[in-house]
């Protein structure tokens, strides 16, 4: 049962790398808004979200993921996604979520 | 052809800590059919999305909402039912487009806002390249 | 006190290919309510001895039973229900020795055999050691 | 979701180890049944049940073992249980089981 879901974040020169592990839905999308904006106002940095252990996200997720851009577009920085696994890749695509953020492998 | 229908149906709060709930059980019911990993998360990502709206809106007269899951060698047939009748077309503010997006593309039929007795209809085929 | 107590329902075929879906189901709704992994399993064996014995039963009246598990600060508590009326106290054959003591030891308060209309109670308080 | 049983077997000079994995069920348990009596029947030796991977087992599955045994001892042989997961572990102390098999770390 990973339904939980964990974020722990590590800091480099120019970014913030976040790990996401578990579920992001309803129920804790909440927490990481507030947690990602947080992140994104103490640094004012380029943030890299780290999704090789995310398992599941929902709209309301993937809506944070649309504010969180829009509050690093403030200081000027970007958001890099990455290492989505295939199913959650499938959503940004869907959703045309894919062409605003920086998709990586 | 005659083919028989199992139902399962699952009753629960308008509440935002059992949405969780019904993906494990419609991942229950998708595995036991023989869904493919892939489809499995479609149907609960699909799934999930109406609950996240039903909980976001709740309702003043009940206490819960109902989804049956109808299970054929087919497909696998999903309505969401609730006794407040006022709601309906839940989609229909248009707040919702990434929620929208999603339940469109990953299920392989969609009804939003019926002229039922169901608040929506959603089914996925077992077999999607027939 | 006050408390408030949620209600989730499930209503099942009586087949042997869906004891899993409750499994799941009822894991989702332990784990969400702060259960332990090994409660979580406990309680999974103790509801999956009550599936099996009305699947093995069945019956010829209604295609399908009903668990209802009410969820308070304190406890998760299962009531199964049946609308077929002749099936009660359904270990009361002596047939099953294993799955009783299962169930008794696993649950926290067990009614196997109640004079209620519903088929079977048991219980499960979320600090066991108070 | 590890729910599926899969049922391996590998041969040792006096001893059949079985190896279980998944959840024995009402759903699967006749599988198992007829696999193990098979196994028992075309060799006629000791059974090693090898529970590492498995994660759940019912009443249902634990009379199998019950039968199984009874099946060995018509050829005076023995059935050893080995690495079962605590929660399993405890549903033989329970059931009184773990006095009939001979139970291994
Ligand atoms: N394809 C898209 N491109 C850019 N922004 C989008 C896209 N889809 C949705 N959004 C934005 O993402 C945020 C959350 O989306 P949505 O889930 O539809 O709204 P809400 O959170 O109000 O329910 C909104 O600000 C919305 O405008
Ligand atoms: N503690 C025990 N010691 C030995 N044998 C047992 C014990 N408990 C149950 N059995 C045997 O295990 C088999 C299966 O048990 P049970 O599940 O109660 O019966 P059934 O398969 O008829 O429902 C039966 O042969 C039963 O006698």
């Amino acid at each position: 049962m990973s339904s939980e879901l964990n974020i722990r974040e590590e800091y480099t020169d120019n970014a913030v790398v976040v790990f996401l592990s578990g579920e992001v839905d309803i129920y804790n999308s909440q927490k990481l808004k507030e947690r990602l904006y947080k992140i994104i106002d103490d640094n004012k940095k380029d943030l890299k979200i780290d999704c090789t252990e995310l398992n599941y996200i929902d709209s309301t997720g993937l809506g944070i993921f649309v504010g969180a851009l829009k509050k690093v577009k403030q200081y000027d920085k970007k958001i890099h996604i990455c290492k989505l696994k295939e199913n959650i890749k499938k959503l940004f695509v869907i959703t045309g979520l894919d062409k605003l953020f920086i998709i990586e492998e | 052809m005659i083919t028989e229908t199992d139902n399962i149906e699952i009753i629960l709060p308008f509440k935002a800590e059992y949405v969780s709930v019904v993906r494990l059980t419609v991942s229950g019911i998708a595995s036991r059919m023989g869904f493919d990993i892939d489809a499995i998360e479609d149907i609960k990502v699909a799934v999930s999305e109406v609950c996240n709206k039903l909980v976001a809106l709740g309702s003043s007269v009940v206490p819960r909402y109902k989804i049956v899951f109808s299970i054929s060698e087919e497909s696998l047939d999903i309505h969401f039912y609730c006794e407040d009748k006022s709601i309906k077309c839940i989609f229909g503010d248009g707040n919702d487009e990434l929620g929208v997006s999603l339940i469109s593309a990953l299920m392989d039929d969609v009804s939003l806002c019926p002229e039922n007795d169901y608040i929506i209809y959603m089914s996925k085929a077992i077999e999607e390249n027939i």
